[in-house]
C-alpha cells in the first residue's frame, strides 16, 4: 500500500491517486513525418523498467495534479516525487 | 415557494432521518442549506488576478496549499490555479464586479455541491473509518481543508472550530452516498441528521 | 466432570459456570476459559481426525500454532468453519463440532487409509486417478468430498463489519514483556503508541510465569504495566487483536475481535473491526513458537507441548495428565515439568537427549521431585486413541542414531519441546529476510527492510531480563528519532537463570531407516511425515518450495507455525546439507485467518459503490420508472403507464417525440466548461474537427480519437466565448475524458493556458424533443427561437421564470429539439414547468429506450455500444469529421497499414428480410454455416429495435467492407443459433435527408 | 521412465516407496544447446517437451532462475476457459483446451483437469450485448458456448446473489462447459517430467544475465553458470519479458503488474463451477483441497515485487461477498502476488524478433495459465520452423507498427 507524496498536497494513501505510467514520452512534433515503426515505438512501446523508474501519478482525489514520481518499481520504494514542469522532466532524455 | 438552493439529492434521505434517528451522542450531521458555490481559476503569478480576486471577494485568497480563508465567504484553496468560494452572499453583484480585463476564470457550481456539517467529539473517529488522511488533533488543524476520500466517494473537509466541526463539500450526485455512508458508519456513535434553514 | 481442574490458580473466574456442547455433548467450563482449556479440564482426549489418515489426534498447543482442536462453531447463518479451540474465549452456550471423523471421532472408518497410507504418499494423486481419463470426474467427486476443513454458512452473514483508519508514531505487536515495556517507555515520552495482543490478556508468555519481576509477582507486574498504558492518553490498546498484514510503507492491518467471545452473533454490535494502520515505527514482539519433536507415533492424543501445559496449569487451572513424561533437548521445558509436578502430578520423568550438566533448571526439577533421564529420547509411543506408555532409548549423540534396546514407561501424558521458533512472520511479510543461527538453532530477523524492530523472542531472545532490556532500548531509541525525548526507564530486576544450550534433535534417528518404522509427523495438520519428505527428495523435489508443495509441508491453515522448521532441518538431513543451505521460507499475510468479511468492511450491499441519481431523479421515481446502470448512474430506462410492458411503452414515447413533444433527463452527460487564452489551440490538438474555425455561439459534433486513432469519446461541444467553450461527454466517459484531457494539457502541453472546470453536477440537461417543441418553449421564454434567430447547432443564454438557462438547439433524435441546461437546484422545478407547458401537446417523458430507438433511426452511433476499441471514425462513417489541414491526438495512427485496409468494419444499417423479426444484439454476420471448421463471420449487429414510427425492426452493424455491400444478404446468427436473414443498408432510417432536426 | 498407475503406485507401497525415481534430472549447463528456452514455467517447460516430441529436436536446456514452476505457474488461479471474442484468440485458447483435454494421459502425469464450467456473469445491458456477441461468435468458430440467465444461474450455483436490488445486478452469463480449472504445480511437474524422459535438459538456479548476438543472429546466453552457446534461444519469462528483451536490445509494448490472489481455509464442496465478473473485479472457484481461490484485478502501476496494495484485496473482497453474502464468515488463508505482463491489446506476443534466432513468447497478461499446453505447442512450431504456426501467426511483434491489434478489449475485456 503506497504513501505517495503529493508535491502539493503532501503525503497521501495511494487510493487518492492514479496512475499515468512511464513518464517524459515525448510525443512527436510532426507526427506525419514518422514511419509506422517510429509511430509505433512512440505509441506502444515502453521501458517497464525493473529497478528504478520514473512514471506519472495523477492526484485524482485531491488538487488533480499531474506529477513525477521516481521509484523502484522492485522494492516500491518511491525516490523523490516532483512538479511536472520542474527540471526532472527536461533533463529525461525524449524518446 | 421555490427554495432556491435546496439540495434535492438528499432532500428525501434527510426527511426520513428526521424520524428514524436517535439523538446525538456527542455527533451531529447538519445539511447546509442556501449557500452559493463559486470555482475560480487562475494564475497565482499573476498579481493582478489575486489583487482583482480579494477586491471582488473583500477577502484574501489563501494561497498556501490546503488551507481556506475565512471572512464573509469561507474561500478554499482546491488546486495551485484553483479555489471554491462558499457563500451565503447573493452571486449576482458578485459576479457583476468581475472585470473582463483580467485573466480570472469563475464557474457558478452552485447546483453542484453540498455541504455537510459534521460535529462532536465522535466526528474524528467516524471521518477516520472511511478517511485515511491523518485528521488526527495534532495533524489537521483549524484553517486546514483537504480533498481526499471518504468511502467510496471525494470530499473537501475543512475545519472550522475546535468541537470539533468539520465542513464536508461533496458533489451533489455523491451527496447521497455520503449521507448514507455516514449514517450507516454512524450508527455506532449515533448519528443525527438535522436540516439547517 | 471437570477432572483435571485444579481447585485454584489460573485467571478464571469458578463462579462463573458456562455450559457448552462438543460434539453434541454437553459440558461446562468457567469464564476465562478458552474452548480448549475447557476440554483439557474436560478430559476430552481425541479431539480430531487428520486430514489424510483419519488419525485420531488430541490438543497439542494452547495457542495459533494448534494443528488438531479445530472446529466448526455454532450453526446456520452464524457458523464459523475452521476455528481453533486454542483461540476461542468460552461463552455460555458455545456449541462445538470437530470437522473430520465419521461416524464418530472415537471411530472413524476411514482409518483404512491410515492402514494403506503406503498408498498415499506424498503427491500420489499426481501419479494416478488417469485412466480412463473420463473417469476423473468421478474421481475427484470423491476427494473432494474427502478434502475440506469445514462448512461454509448457506446464509447470508447477519452481522456487521467495521474499518478504522488510524495513523500513530509506534505500532507495537504483542503484549508479551518486551512489547509490554516498550509500550510503556514509548508512552511515557508522548509518542502515539498502539499496543495491539492477540490474546484477551496482555502479558503473553508472562500469564504462565511465576516469575518475579522488579519485586512484583509476574501478574502484578502485568496488571501495573497495564494500568500505566490505560492512564496514557496517547496509546491505545487492543487486546483480542490480531496484526495478521504488514505490507509496504508501514502499512498494517489487525483484526479486532469485538464481540466473539460473547456470542456466535450479537445484534447491534460490530464483530470484528479491521484497523488500517499507518505506522511511523513497528516494534514487532509477538513471541516465539514451541518446536515439537519427531519420533515415530508422535502424534498420539496425550502428547503436549510443555509451554502448552504451562499455559493451561497457570492460566486456566487444568493439569492435563496425572503421570506425565517430558522429551525435551533444551532447558526450557523443564518449567513445565516442574509446573505440573508442583500442580500435583504423581509422576513426572524428564527424557533429556543432552547429557547431563549442571543448570539452575536441572536443580529446580529435581528439587521438587522429578525424576530425570539423560542421553535418552522417546522411539516410539503406545496407544492410539490416548497414549498409555512410552518407550525409552539410549541415545548416542556420537552418531546420531538411538539404541535398540528399549524400556517402557507408563504414562497418560506426554510432554516436549524441540526448542523455539521466533514468530518471524510479519518481519517476513515486511520484506524482511531472516538468517539462520546455529547458536540458538533457529531462524532470527535479519536487517528490517522497513522502519521496525524485532524484540524479544521474536527476535530470538530467551531470557527475561533481555527482553525487558530490548523493549525500553528500543522504544527510547524509536521515540528519540521521532523527536520525542525518551523518559528514564530502569530495568526491573528478574531472575537470572543459567541456561544449557539445546541440542539441535530434529527427527529420532534409529538404526532402521524412518521409512520402516511408524509414521513419524513433521506437519500434523497435512498429515506429513518423514517419509514423504524423503520421497520427495528421492523424486527430485529437493528445493524447499518444491518439497512444501509436493508433501503439501506448511500448507494447513497453520500455515507451518509447527513443522516448518523441523521440516527443512530434516530435508536438510535427507540432502545432506547444513539448513542455512536450505534457504528460507517467505510467510504471506494473513499471519492467522481473517474472515472475508472484516476485510470488506462496510463497503457492501448498497454501497458496494456510489450510486448517483440526477436532480429530476424523484419525478422518475414516482412515474414508477424502471433504471438502467449506466457507469454508478441511474437513467430512466422507459415510463411505463398504468401496467404497460416495455415494448408499447417505448412505441408510445417514440411515437410522441416524432409526432409532438418528448421530454429527456440529459443530465448525466458529462460537461466540461473550457476557457483561457490558448483553449482554441488547446480543443485543436484533442477534437478531429476544426475548432478554430467555430463561431461564437455555434455548437458541434465531436469526436476525440485515442492516440491508436480509435474512437474514445463523442458530444457536442459549444464555442461560448473568444477563449470559452462547453463540452459534453458521455455518461460513462465523463470522469475518464476529464482525467485525460487534463493529462494531455498538464504533461504533455503545460506551457498552454488553459482551465478545464467540470459542471457535470452543476447543470442539469433537459431535453424537449419533437415537431412542437419550440412552440411549448417560446411560450416560457423571451427569446426569439425562430430559425432565423436561433437555428440548429446553435446556443444562447435565457430565462424561465426567472431561471436562469443555456439554450442549444441540438438533436440526438433527428427531431427539432433544444436542450435546456440549469441549475441543478432548479432542474427538477423546471422540468415541472415544462411538464405543465407541454400538457396540452401531450409532451411524454422518455428514457435511455427511447433515446436510443430515436438515435437509432437516424444512425447516430452510441460510443462502447456501436464502437469498441478497434472502431476508428472512417468506420464510424464519422470521416466528415476529420480535419485535413491540422494534426491531432490520433491522427498519424489513422494511416498505418491496418487502417488502410479496404475491409476494414464498417457501421451500416440492417433491415430484417422478412420485415417483422428483431435481430438479437450482438448476433453475429455470415453467409452460411460453414459444414467443418470455423465459419467465417463479416461482422456483429451492434444495436438492434423495433422502429415504431417506421413500423419494422432496424439495426445498426459493423461489417467487413460494409459500404460496398448495400443490398446484399447475409444471415444474422444469435446465441440460441437462430439464424435471421438480413440485407444491409445505410446506416439511417429515417428522415433521410434529415429535414426535421433543421426545420424552419 | 517407470509409468504412473494406480498399480505402479500399489507395487511401490510394497517397497516402502524407495524405489520411486527422479520425476526430471536436475541438470547441469552443456556448453552447446541446439536451442535453449529460457524460463522454466508451465509455458516454458511445455516448449521444451514439444520442441523435443513434435520437433524431433534432443539437445535442448531449459534454464531457469530459481525453481521450476515457481513464477506465475504457481501464482495463479488456474482457471482454464477458450471462449473469447477474437477469432484469432479463440482459436489459440481452443487449441490449448483441446490439448488439456488429454494432457493428464500425453505426460503421464495427473493435472488434474477438472471441466467444471465457467460463468461470466453480466451485470448491465451492455454486457449482456458483449456476451451474446461473444457467445455467437464461439459457436461460429466451434466452441462450445452458451448464454444463459439469472434464474439458470441461480439453478446451477444456489448460493449465488441473483437479487434484482443489488448494486450490480446479475442479468446473465456466458458458460463454457467444457472450461474449468487445473492442477497449477503439477502442469511444471508433468511437463518437465515428460521433457526430461524425451532428453531435455532441465537447469535449475541459473539465471540468465546476458543474450549475445553476432550481428543480428543470437549466439548464445551468459548466465550465472556460465556461458551457453546457442543459435535459437526461446524467451518465455511472463513478467520479466521486457528485461530479457533488453538484454538483446529490443524494446516490448509490454508494461509488468501485479495481480494478486487469496485462498480461503478449505471447506467442504461449496461451489461445483467457476464464477467470473469483470464489472465487480472477483473470480472465484473451490480447488479440490477445499480452498476458495479467488483473484482481483491487477494493480494499477509497474511492480516486479510479487506484491499488490491491499485495497485491492478489499475491493475484491467486497465483490465476491457482493456475489456470495454467505462467504462473509469465511475466512482469507494466506495472499500473495504475481507478476503480469500486459500488452496494448490484452494479447500475446509469440513471435519472432528483429533478431535472427530469438524467439518471444510474453504478453498473456492474466490469461496465461490455460494457454500453457497451446502456448508451448505453437511456440515450439515457431522455434523449430523459424516461422510461426498458423495459431500463433497473427500474435506477432509488429503487429504493433502495422496496427493490426486484436482486439479482446472488445467484449472479452479482462482475460483470467
Amino acid at each position: 500500500m503506497l504513501l505517495i507524496k503529493c508535491p502539493w498536497c503532501g503525503e497521501r494513501d495511494e487510493t487518492e491517486f492514479s496512475y499515468g505510467g512511464e513518464a517524459a514520452i515525448k510525443r512527436p512534433l510532426k507526427p506525419k513525418d514518422l514511419n509506422d515503426k517510429d509511430w509505433a515505438d512512440y505509441l506502444f512501446m515502453r521501458k517497464n523498467t525493473r529497478g528504478l523508474f520514473l512514471e506519472q501519478w495523477n492526484h485524482s482525489v485531491g488538487c488533480r495534479q499531474w506529477f513525477l514520481v521516481e521509484r523502484n518499481t522492485v522494492t516500491y520504494e518511491i525516490i523523490s516525487t516532483k512538479r511536472m514542469n520542474s527540471d526532472a522532466l527536461n533533463s529525461e532524455d525524449s524518446q | 415557494m421555490l427554495n432556491e438552493n435546496k439540495n434535492y439529492a438528499l432532500d428525501d434521505f434527510i426527511n426520513e432521518e428526521k424520524s428514524s434517528l436517535s439523538s446525538s451522542q456527542g455527533l451531529g450531521i447538519n445539511i447546509r442549506a442556501e449557500i452559493n458555490f463559486l470555482n475560480i481559476r487562475g494564475s497565482i503569478n499573476d498579481s493582478d488576478f489575486i489583487k482583482h480576486v480579494e477586491a471582488v471577494f473583500q477577502q484574501a485568497l489563501p494561497l498556501d496549499f490546503n488551507t481556506f480563508s475565512v471572512g464573509e465567504h469561507h474561500i478554499y484553496w482546491l488546486a495551485p490555479d484553483e479555489w471554491l468560494v462558499v457563500t451565503e452572499h447573493d452571486l449576482k453583484p458578485i459576479l457583476q464586479k468581475i472585470s473582463p480585463e483580467i485573466d480570472l476564470y469563475i464557474t457558478n457550481q452552485t447546483g453542484g455541491y453540498t455541504q455537510l456539517i459534521l460535529q462532536g467529539d465522535y466526528a474524528r473517529s467516524l471521518l477516520s473509518k472511511g478517511c485515511t488522511l491523518d485528521i488526527g488533533e495534532k495533524k489537521f488543524l483549524i484553517g486546514q481543508c483537504a480533498q481526499t476520500g471518504l468511502g467510496k466517494a471525494g470530499i473537501l473537509l475543512a475545519l472550522t472550530d475546535s468541537k470539533p466541526s468539520f465542513n464536508i463539500i461533496v458533489r451533489r450526485s455523491f451527496a447521497e452516498y455520503v449521507g448514507l455512508w455516514l449514517k450507516q458508519c454512524g450508527n455506532e456513535f449515533g448519528v443525527n441528521f438535522t436540516h439547517k434553514h | 466432570m471437570q477432572t483435571n481442574r485444579l481447585n485454584q490458580g489460573g485467571f478464571i473466574d469458578r463462579h462463573k459456570t458456562l455450559r457448552f456442547t462438543f460434539n453434541g455433548q454437553s459440558y461446562f467450563g468457567y469464564q476465562g476459559d478458552t474452548l480448549a482449556s475447557a476440554l483439557v479440564a474436560n478430559d476430552i482426549k481425541i479431539v480430531g481426525r487428520s486430514f489424510k489418515y483419519h488419525r485420531p489426534r488430541g490438543i497439542i498447543g494452547s495457542g495459533a500454532e494448534e494443528p488438531n482442536a479445530i472446529f466448526q462453531i455454532g450453526s446456520g447463518a452464524t457458523t464459523e468453519a475452521g476455528m481453533r479451540a486454542t483461540q476461542i474465549e468460552l461463552y455460555d452456550g458455545l456449541v462445538a463440532k470437530s470437522e473430520k471423523g465419521w461416524p464418530s471421532l472415537s471411530f472413524d472408518i476411514a482409518i483404512i487409509n491410515d492402514w494403506f497410507s503406503k498408498l498415499f504418499g506424498a503427491g500420489f494423486y499426481y501419479k494416478t486417478f488417469m485412466y480412463p481419463a473420463k473417469f476423473w470426474k468421478i474421481y475427484e467427486y470423491f476427494l473432494r468430498r474427502m478434502a475440506g476443513l469445514g462448512r461454509a454458512p448457506k446464509q447470508p452473514d447477519p452481522d456487521h463489519y467495521s474499518h478504522q483508519n488510524i495513523h500513530c508514531d509506534i505500532l507495537i505487536v504483542g503484549a508479551g514483556p518486551a512489547g509490554l515495556i516498550a509500550g510503556v517507555s514509548a508512552g511515557k515520552s508522548g509518542a502515539k503508541v498502539i499496543i495491539a495482543d492477540d490474546q484477551a490478556m496482555f502479558g503473553g508468555s508472562l500469564l504462565a510465569s511465576k516469575e518475579i519481576i522488579g519485586g512484583q509477582s509476574s501478574e502484578e507486574w502485568i496488571a501495573s504495566q497495564v494500568e500505566i498504558l490505560k492512564t496514557l492518553p496517547n496509546v491505545t490498546c487492543l487486546p483480542r487483536s490480531t496484526v495478521f498484514g504488514y505490507y509496504d510503507y508501514n502499512f498494517l492491518t489487525i483484526n479486532e475481535r469485538c464481540t466473539n467471545h460473547l456470542s456466535e452473533f450479537t445484534a447491534g454490535k460490530i464483530r470484528q473491526k479491521l484497523w488500517r494502520v499507518r505506522a511511523k515505527r513497528v516494534v514487532l514482539a509477538q513471541g516465539a513458537f514451541e518446536r515439537p519433536l519427531v519420533f515415530p507415533n508422535n502424534d498420539r492424543p496425550g502428547i503436549m507441548l510443555a509451554s502448552a501445559v504451562s499455559n493451561y496449569i497457570h492460566r486456566y487451572g487444568v493439569i492435563p495428565g496425572k503421570n506425565a513424561v517430558l522429551f525435551t533437548n533444551n532447558d526450557s521445558a523443564y518449567q513445565a515439568a516442574i509446573d505440573i509436578k508442583t500442580a500435583g502430578a504423581q509422576s513426572v520423568l524428564i527424557v533429556d537427549s543432552r547429557s547431563e550438566q549442571p543448570s539452575d533448571m536441572v536443580d529446580a526439577a529435581k528439587k521438587c521431585g522429578v525424576e530425570l533421564q539423560f542421553d535418552a529420547v522417546i522411539r516410539n509411543v503406545i496407544g492410539n486413541k490416548s497414549i498409555k506408555a512410552v518407550q525409552i532409548s539410549a541415545y548416542d549423540a556420537s552418531d546420531n542414531t538411538c539404541k535398540d534396546k528399549a524400556e517402557k514407561r507408563d504414562c497418560d501424558l506426554l510432554i516436549y519441546s524441540g526448542g523455539w521458533s521466533p514468530a518471524v512472520h510479519l518481519h517476513s511479510q515486511s520484506g524482511g529476510k531472516n538468517k539462520w543461527d546455529n547458536e540458538r538453532h533457529c531462524f532470527v530477523p535479519g536487517k528490517p527492510s522497513q522502519a521496525s524492530s524485532s524484540i524479544g523472542s521474536c527476535n530470538g531472545t530467551w531470557i527475561l531480563e533481555d527482553c525487558l532490556k530490548e523493549g525500553i532500548t528500543c522504544a527510547q531509541e524509536m521515540v528519540t528519532n521521532l523527536g520525542f525525548k525518551a523518559v528514564d526507564m530502569k530495568l526491573p530486576s528478574s531472575k537470572k537463570t543459567k541456561i544449557n544450550p539445546m541440542m539441535p534433535l530434529w527427527q529420532v534417528i534409529a538404526k532402521d531407516s524412518s521409512e520402516n518404522l511408524p509414521k513419524q509427523f513433521v506437519d500434523y495438520q497435512n498429515d506429513t511425515t518423514v517419509s514423504d519428505i524423503y520421497l520427495a527428495v528421492r523424486e527430485g523435489y529437493t528445493g524447499i518450495e518444491h518439497v512444501k508443495r509436493y508433501t503439501a509441508l506448511g500448507f494447513g491453515t497453520d500455515q507451518g507455525k509447527l513443522g516448518n522448521i523441523n521440516g527443512m532441518a530434516i530435508l536438510g538431513q535427507a540432502l545432506k546439507k547444513p539448513i542455512e543451505q536450505i534457504g528460507t521460507t517467505t510467510f504471506r499475510p494473513a499471519y492467522t485467518p481473517v474472515t472475508f468479511g472484516v476485510v470488506a468492511g462496510e463497503d457492501i450491499d448498497e454501497m458496494f459503490e456510489p450510486t448517483r441519481k440526477t436532480a429530476i431523479h424523484d419525478f422518475h421515481a414516482d412515474r414508477k420508472a424502471p433504471f438502467e446502470i449506466v457507469g454508478q448512474w441511474l437513467r430512466p430506462w422507459y415510463f411505463p403507464e398504468d401496467n404497460e410492458d416495455m415494448l408499447s411503452a417505448v412505441s408510445r414515447e417514440c411515437i410522441a417525440a416524432r409526432s409532438s413533444l418528448g421530454i429527456m433527463d440529459a443530465s448525466t452527460l458529462g460537461k466540461i466548461d473550457v476557457c483561457g487564452k490558448d483553449a482554441v489551440s488547446f480543443l485543436e490538438k484533442i477534437y478531429t474537427h476544426d475548432v478554430a474555425k467555430m463561431a461564437i455561439g455555434q455548437c458541434a459534433y465531436g469526436i476525440m480519437l485515442g492516440e491508436d486513432g480509435m474512437i474514445k469519446d463523442d458530444g457536442v461541444m459549444a464555442r461560448l466565448g473568444e477563449n470559452h467553450f462547453y463540452l459534453t461527454t458521455t455518461t460513462g466517459g465523463a470522469a475518464n475524458v476529464m482525467s485525460w484531457l487534463e493529462q494531455w494539457l498538464q504533461t504533455e502541453w503545460p506551457h498552454l493556458d488553459v482551465y478545464m472546470t467540470s459542471l457535470t453536477d452543476h447543470l442539469s440537461t433537459i431535453a424537449l424533443v419533437g415537431p412542437n417543441s419550440r412552440r411549448v418553449l417560446q411560450t416560457l421564454v423571451n427569446t426569439d427561437l425562430s430559425a432565423e434567430f436561433f437555428p440548429f447547432m446553435r446556443t444562447c443564454k435565457s430565462e424561465i421564470a426567472g431561471i436562469a438557462i443555456d439554450l442549444y438547439r441540438v438533436s440526438f433524435s433527428g427531431e427539432l429539439a433544444f436542450e435546456v441546461n440549469v441549475n441543478s437546484n432548479f432542474a427538477l422545478h423546471l422540468w415541472n414547468l415544462l411538464m405543465k407547458a407541454g400538457k396540452d401537446f401531450g409532451i411524454t417523458p422518455y428514457g435511455t429506450e427511447t433515446m436510443h430507438v430515436l438515435r437509432a433511426e437516424k444512425g447516430f452511433i452510441i460510443v462502447g455500444q456501436d464502437t469498441d476499441g478497434s472502431v476508428n471514425p472512417l468506420d464510424a462513417g464519422l470521416g466528415w469529421l476529420i480535419s485535413k489541414e491540422k494534426d491531432f491526438l490520433g491522427k498519424r495512427s489513422l494511416e498505418r497499414a491496418d487502417s488502410l485496409r479496404k475491409d476494414r468494419k464498417q457501421l451500416v444499417g440492417l433491415l430484417s428480410v422478412d420485415n417483422k423479426s428483431v435481430i438479437p444484439e450482438g448476433a453475429q454476420l455470415i453467409e452460411k454455416k460453414a459444414t467443418s471448421g470455423p465459419t467465417p463471420m463479416y461482422g456483429h449487429v451492434s444495436s438492434s429495435y423495433y422502429s415504431p414510427i417506421l413500423g419494422h425492426p432496424i439495426a445498426l452493424a459493423l461489417v467487413q467492407s460494409g459500404r460496398n455491400r448495400y443490398g446484399e444478404k447475409l444471415l444474422a446468427v444469435s446465441s440460441d443459433a437462430k439464424a435471421i436473414e438480413v440485407s444491409i443498408t445505410k446506416p439511417i432510417f429515417y428522415d433521410l435527408k434529415g429535414e426535421q432536426q433543421r426545420v424552419e | 521412465m517407470k509409468k504412473y498407475s494406480a498399480f505402479s503406485l500399489f507395487k511401490n507401497a510394497l517397497t516402502n516407496n524407495k524405489n520411486w525415481q527422479a520425476s526430471w534430472r536436475d541438470a547441469s549447463p552443456k556448453s552447446k544447446y541446439d536451442a535453449i528456452i529460457v524460463g522454466g514455467g508451465g509455458h516454458g517447460l511445455a516448449t521444451a517437451y514439444y520442441l523435443a516430441k513434435n520437433h524431433g529436436m534432443k539437445n535442448i536446456a531449459v534454464v531457469e532462475k530459481g525453481w521450476i514452476g515457481g513464477g506465475n505457474t504457481a501464482r495463479n488461479t488456474t482457471i482454464v476457459r477458450s471462449n473469447y471474442l477474437c477469432k484469432e484468440s479463440s482459436l489459440l485458447y481452443e487449441k490449448s483446451l483441446k490439448l488439456w483435454e488429454g494432457l493428464s494421459q500425453d505426460i503421464n502425469f495427473n493435472v488434474m483437469f477438472s471441466q467444471r464450467g465457467v460463468y461470466n456473469l453480466g451485470h448491465t445491458l451492455q454486457d449482456m450485448r458483449d456476451i451474446e456477441r461473444r457467445v455467437s461468435a464461439n459457436q461460429l468458430n466451434g466452441i462450445d458456448a452458451e448464454v444463459v440467465n439469472a434464474q439458470q444461474i441461480k439453478e446451477a450455483i444456489p448460493l449465488i446473489n441473483t437479487s434484482a436490488t443489488a448494486r450490480y445486478p446479475i442479468l446473465g452469463a456466458s458458460l463454457q462447459r467444457r472450461a474449468g480449472v487445473a492442477r497449477h504445480d503439477a502442469i511444471a511437474w508433468g511437463y518437465a517430467r515428460a521433457a526430461s524422459e524425451l532428453g531435455v535438459d532441465i537447469i535449475q538456479q541459473c539465471e540468465v544475465t546476458g543474450i549475445r548476438k553476432n550481428g543480428s543472429q543470437v549466439t548464445g546466453i551468459e548466465t550465472t553458470r556460465g556461458y551457453i552457446e546457442s543459435k535459437k534461444v526461446g524467451v518465455v519469462v511472463a513478467g520479466h519479458a521486457s528485461v530479457l528483451a533488453d538484454m538483446a536490445g529490443i524494446r516490448l509494448p509490454l508494461e509488468s503488474h501485479p495481480l494478486q490472489a487469496y485462498v480461503s481455509e478449505p471447506l467442504k464442496p461449496v461451489l461445483d463451477t467457476v464464477i467470473m465478473s469483470n464489472a465487480v473485479h472477483g473470480y472465484v472457484s473451490q480447488s479440490d483441497k477445499g480452498e476458495l481461490v479467488i483473484g482481483a484485478g491487477i494493480d494499477s502501476y509497474i511492480g516486479y515485487g510479487q506484491r499488490g496494495s491491499f485495497h485491492t484485496i478489499e475491493h475484491c473482497m467486497q465483490a465476491i461477498i457482493a456475489l456470495f453474502p454467505n462467504f462473509s464468515r469465511v475466512r482469507m488463508l494466506r495472499q500473495w502476488g504475481g507478476i503480469v505482463d500486459v500488452s496494448p491489446d490484452a494479447c500475446p506476443i509469440l513471435s519472432k524478433t528483429p533478431v535472427e534466432g530469438l524467439y518471444l513468447n510474453c504478453g498473456w497478461g492474466t490469461g496465461g495459465f490455460k494457454a500453457t499446453p497451446g502456448s508451448g505447442w505453437t511456440f515450439a512450431h515457431t522455434i523449430a520452423n523459424n516461422q510461426p504456426h498458423e495459431l500463433n501467426a497473427p500474435f506477432s511483434l509488429d503487429r504493433f507498427s502495422t496496427g493490426a491489434l486484436i482486439d479482446e478489449h472488445g467484449a472479452a475485456a479482462v482475460a483470467h
